[in-house]
């Protein structure tokens, strides 16, 4: 299928479904069942197996014509993380029943990864899992869970095994958040926000049928999960001073009166720096569209959260006597995440977490040094012993 | 001059550390005992006034050494206040001047906490017998009962103000803001450099707040670290980790020495100026530079308002704008060491 | 645009980097074959100039290909200033500007190595038929058969002149004095930009060389790291120097695309100055900060003369200076990404 | 003794050996033989068992009488590194051979430890020493020894004993410079110069009256050696811009038109750590004074290193068109080091050792972790097994 043909497609959708009286959710699902969703998913998934690079033209054609989108920030999970993984892994009976409202944004999505024991070291985690019948029954507490409060399903990974070393023992699952045994609570954090929420899992019963992948196999799934988690942080496309480097620049045009020649210094340094991050985005996009896509994604991400914390902590310094102010500290816990909002402390704060989430940026440069550079990895003293017997 | 602690010193620094080890300081920024009453009962609040005045009769070194204990406590007391309005009144030394000191009042010196010296000031009008103006982000000031206010070339003394809170970044040193609405006041004298010396002074004791900071960020981090298994061995044997910790403990060594230094200076008078450049201008640095990598080190616990490691990160970021940052300092700093512009 | 090499840049680098692989820098700077000549032969000393000139027709984006791989292999060639004056020629577009272009000479613009757009050039007197002064440290001059000076705002033309010479920091490219004392010149027209814009299109191509240093650091710093064995096992394996060439190679994929970017604005015309500044400016820090590392990491081997980094760490720093250090091309960024001073 | 009765001492010895009529050697010897050299050595060694503090006594009070001095420049590998050495490991016999000459500089000293092979990790070393009878004959190449070419005497580390772990199987020697199988060759460095050299030890016979310490002890004399190189590298004195701060200062002042805002910022910020780090030295020797002598050495060297290396980045930066140029690249051998000799080229390239020589600052860095830090060790993987197994 050409672009002219997809686009032939678009316009089919919106001559049956006219975005100006149709009905949101209506539209939402017609899309998906038109294959327009992401055109990359096999067809009858709200795709057509196409090519990744053919998807701009269908939201470009969209967007053109005034049709609402899915909101992608606020399912951001569902869409980045879960899908992929329940498409890769999933039986057909799971694709049909989740991936039409995941993408509709009906049905919101968590992930239940992250434990207090277990944060870079996702294999060390110690959720269990235990059979009981057609369900597993599942104790422990995850931490960092943005959306659990929203969201109506997770992917949560667990252990079923702790008599065989770490990697070996988990298994993944689709986990009801409405379902008994629940318990989320916000998280908050030194922004004053609690974008994130504790979840505690108490005996919580998991159908068989909501398992992902082998029992046993959950940490190859879960790889599946983050690398297209790695892959939406640091691929975005973006104008220049589309970011950080956007908002900084515009507080220093707005305030001719607070500038000094050594904050000029860095703040060109960093813009110059910015500008480079945004031209790389756009080499690994140009790779990406050319189906070669390029090991870049890491180094996005780490350089996003070096320029982001660093831009963020040059406009406190330059604001200096409103540096000083914080807009507030009441708890909120907002729906989105926004990295550019509030006032430059929030930013300045915010920005801390750019090197934690999703991968900090010292388990990044490992990946990078081992998988890019090819540098020997150093020896691992936590491969071949059970997990119950490694020092916790 | 030694840049070690005195046997005086050591044991003032003891004295404080169990004060503050008893009142620790909540997540949310508060302290539970009357600490500060503690600290003035103890003298500490007036250790630079002459005995004569009702004070301690020490210098500006072992008002550092408290200064240090209670960055690394990150208590919430407006001892930085104290220190700005005390620098100026030792140095205005006018009666009115020595009054207010022998008062043992708490005074607050009205300029923004982000002055410095050589820095502009705010422009509060003076009619002779009254005050009228508003002057932002003042540290300190809910706490105050005189009000050291420059005006027109002279130090005034109000007795009342409107002080209105901020919601500031760091909760531990709110700032407020504080207008005069003709209110009554008495001249103090001349300013003839009192709130620029008080400023020099204040720059060379956050030094030490700071070099408390970053101790209590590297020793937290170091901790942490030791006590927290990933990957089947402890975090902290994890080589790049260690290097990273260890640079910032080769800096910190830096900030010692130079806060020490800077605080000497202050009492001795040889290069007093030139030392508080030095010493602010790195120590702010370091201390924001160890506060960030033990919230990156602790991983995302750094990042909940349950680890109270974001207190010492919104003090280290709020301290390296108090009485200058950084580029500003060393802009003081470049005649004073022969390097013009 | 793409900012990936078409499929004739990848050809061109493979047939440059394979004329460098039989000719390889020694570690005294110089190279065995006839490696300029061979560059002339294949075309890649005249690439931008149009077809019917005799030149390749082909853009700067491939001019810069080949600087990259001259940068990779630290051949000392006389290629940078030949792009100087090639872009000031074309610019001027003048009749016997265009005389030289098709006359194939070695052309050199006659500023020393470290001027920058914007920045002031040096005086050399013209009296309308002879030149008379001295311009020092300019580079790849002693190939030079053709000398175009700028003086009192003409670029001129002079055939002869006396060059000097220097012992040169990076011996790769090495500089010289150049001195004409009353020599006969031509005016090839008004510079009417064409000096800037000469040195514009080297910083853009500049960058691409220093992609090509640090490139060579990094990888040979990784793979003498892979063999070399301390404390029974392999360097490389230590996490401390993983994470640092991590973070190098994170550096270089931003240099990348900025020195790619901005070589194709010089075709385009887009951004053309704003690009060349982002990616001379940062490229330059990154080339130096690859052959530092690489000395550092290679320990003693990498201060010896035997080994070549000593090359690439002097072509880097002498890089860093030549056609504007960062901080005076980010002078030249802050109007034009709208952030005064 | 007090500081009194010491300088009464200084005066005796002035007494009788006018520094203006006597002979040089002739005064450093009876200066030695006065206890006078260094009066925290022992007695007729050179001391007077005294603190090592009240050795500033002597020195200030000498170097007022104009007395001269043993040059300590030229012989500081003696000073700093065999004598503390041969003190603490030696025989009665070598003590009297070795240390008065070597402290009156009739005789020079060098240090044979590392090799190609064997940089930071000096237990891994190669150089064989095997019996034969009452000698032992040493084979094997060392580099990176500075003096070599002048010495006439060195200490030596050598393999003993290669079906041990490496750090069991090392004995440490005195090496005759002269004796046959004794190859110097210049090591040319990146500045051009060749302060060092390569040592080639050929079927070398060295007495086992030379052997300092036992048999297969010699990582622990060594550890003597490098604990009193550290100590010398961090803890010098220094005026107010007395190193390379001053050197940029100076030029900095001299070229007003070179000056730009942004080195303005980079200049001061380098000059203020320069002089914390002359501070740092400062109450280093404080705490020495007093008898703690406090973990900050390595510090300081660590500190040194990155500075010296930044300040003359930025002075090569900040002569531009001058910073391309370079004074000489012809062949030297130095008798002594000068770290800010040279032009700024020089001191760019050659303050790049600073890192490295003495103990790389990687190597530092782990040493401030674990002994100062008290992180965990990382396993060890070359700690049991015999030296002729390990990977090399």
């Amino acid at each position: 299928m050409t672009g002219a043909d997809l686009l032939e497609r678009v316009a089919a959708l919106l001559a049956e479904h006219d975005p100006k009286s149709t009905d949101r959710l209506e539209f939402l699902r017609a899309r998906f069942d038109a294959g327009l969703a992401w055109v990359h998913f096999p067809e009858g998934m709200g795709g057509l197996g196409l090519p990744i690079a053919l998807h701009g033209v269908v939201e470009s054609a969209l967007a053109e014509a005034g049709a609402p989108d899915n909101d992608p920030r606020r399912i951001g999970i569902g869409l980045g993380m879960a899908a992929p993984t329940i498409l890769r892994h999933g039986t057909d009976e799971q694709r049909a029943r989740f991936l039409r409202p995941l993408w509709t944004g009906e049905e919101v999505w968590c992930q239940l990864f992250s434990e207090p024991g277990a944060g870079s070291d996702l294999a060390g985690l110690a959720t269990r899992a235990r059979r009981d019948g057609d369900d597993w029954v599942v104790t422990g507490q995850k931490v960092w869970t943005s959306s659990a409060h929203t969201a109506r399903w997770a992917i949560l990974v667990t252990r079923t095994d702790p008599d065989v070393p770490k990697h070996r023992g988990m298994t993944y699952f689709v986990c009801d958040m409405t379902a008994p045994g629940v318990d989320v609570r916000p998280l908050r954090q030194i922004t004053g926000e609690a974008e994130f929420n504790e979840v505690f899992l108490t005996d919580v019963r998991v159908p068989d049928a909501y398992r992902l992948g082998e029992v046993g196999d959950g940490w190859r799934v879960a790889q599946t999960t983050l690398m297209n988690e790695r892959v939406a942080i640091g691929g975005r496309a973006a104008p220049r001073e589309g970011g950080m480097a956007g908002v900084v620049a515009r507080t220093w045009r707005e305030h001719p009166e607070l500038r000094t020649p050594e904050l000029h210094g860095r703040l060109l340094e960093l813009w110059a720096r910015a500008e480079a991050l945004r031209l790389a985005g756009q080499r690994l996009r140009d790779g990406l569209a050319k189906g070669h896509p390029g090991p870049e994604g890491s180094a996005l991400k780490l350089a996003f959260a070096r320029l982001s914390q660093e831009l963020s902590g040059l406009e406190v310094e330059f604001l200096g006597e409103d540096g000083l102010r914080y807009h507030d500290w009441t708890m909120r816990r907002p729906e989105v995440v926004d990295f550019t909002g509030g006032d430059a402390g929030y930013r300045y704060l915010r920005a801390k977490g750019n090197s934690i989430e999703g991968g900090t940026s010292e388990i990044l440069r490992g990946i990078i040094a081992e998988r890019i550079l090819g540098l020997p990895a150093e020896a691992r003293v936590d491969k071949d012993v059970p997990w119950k017997d490694l020092p916790r | 001059m030694s840049l070690l602690d005195t046997e005086v010193e050591t044991e003032l620094r003891a004295a404080v550390a169990e004060l503050l080890a008893d009142n620790p300081t909540t997540v949310d920024g508060t302290v539970g005992g009357d600490v500060w009453g503690s600290l003035r009962e103890m003298g500490l609040t007036t250790l630079p006034v002459p005995e004569e005045l009702g004070g301690q009769g020490a210098g500006w070194r072992e008002v550092a050494v408290v200064a240090e204990e209670l960055g690394r406590a990150v208590t919430p007391v407006p001892f930085l206040g104290g220190v700005l309005a005390t620098a100026a009144l030792l140095h205005l030394a006018s009666d009115p001047a020595v009054e207010v000191l022998r008062s043992g009042a708490d005074a607050a010196l009205v300029v923004p906490l982000s002055s410095w010296a050589g820095g502009p000031l705010p422009s509060v009008k003076a009619d002779g017998t009254t005050l009228t103006g508003t002057v932002r982000s003042v540290a300190d000031a809910a706490a105050a009962t005189a009000f050291l206010v420059p005006a027109d070339g002279s130090l005034w003394l109000a007795r009342e103000a409107e002080v209105t809170p901020v919601t500031s970044l760091d909760v531990t040193r709110p700032v407020a803001d504080v207008s005069f609405a003709g209110v009554a006041a008495v001249r103090l004298g001349d300013d003839g450099g009192a709130v620029a010396h008080a400023l020099r002074v204040g720059a060379a004791v956050l030094a030490a707040e700071q070099v408390g900071i970053a101790e209590w960020c590297l020793t937290t981090t170091v901790a942490y670290l030791k006590q927290r298994y990933q990957f089947g061995r402890p975090v902290g044997s994890f080589q790049a980790l260690k290097h990273r910790l260890a640079d910032l403990w080769q800096e910190i060594v830096l900030a010692r020495a130079a806060a020490k230094a800077a605080a000497d200076a202050q009492d001795c008078g040889v290069d007093a100026e030139l030392l508080a450049c030095v010493a602010q201008s790195l120590c702010a640095e370091v201390a924001v530079h160890a506060a960030e990598e033990a919230v990156q080190l602790h991983g995302g616990i750094g990042m909940t308002w349950e680890h109270p490691v974001h207190l010492y990160l919104k003090r280290a970021k709020a301290d390296s704008i108090a009485l200058g940052t950084p580029g500003r300092l060393r802009a003081v700093l470049a005649p004073l060491a022969d390097l013009p512009a």
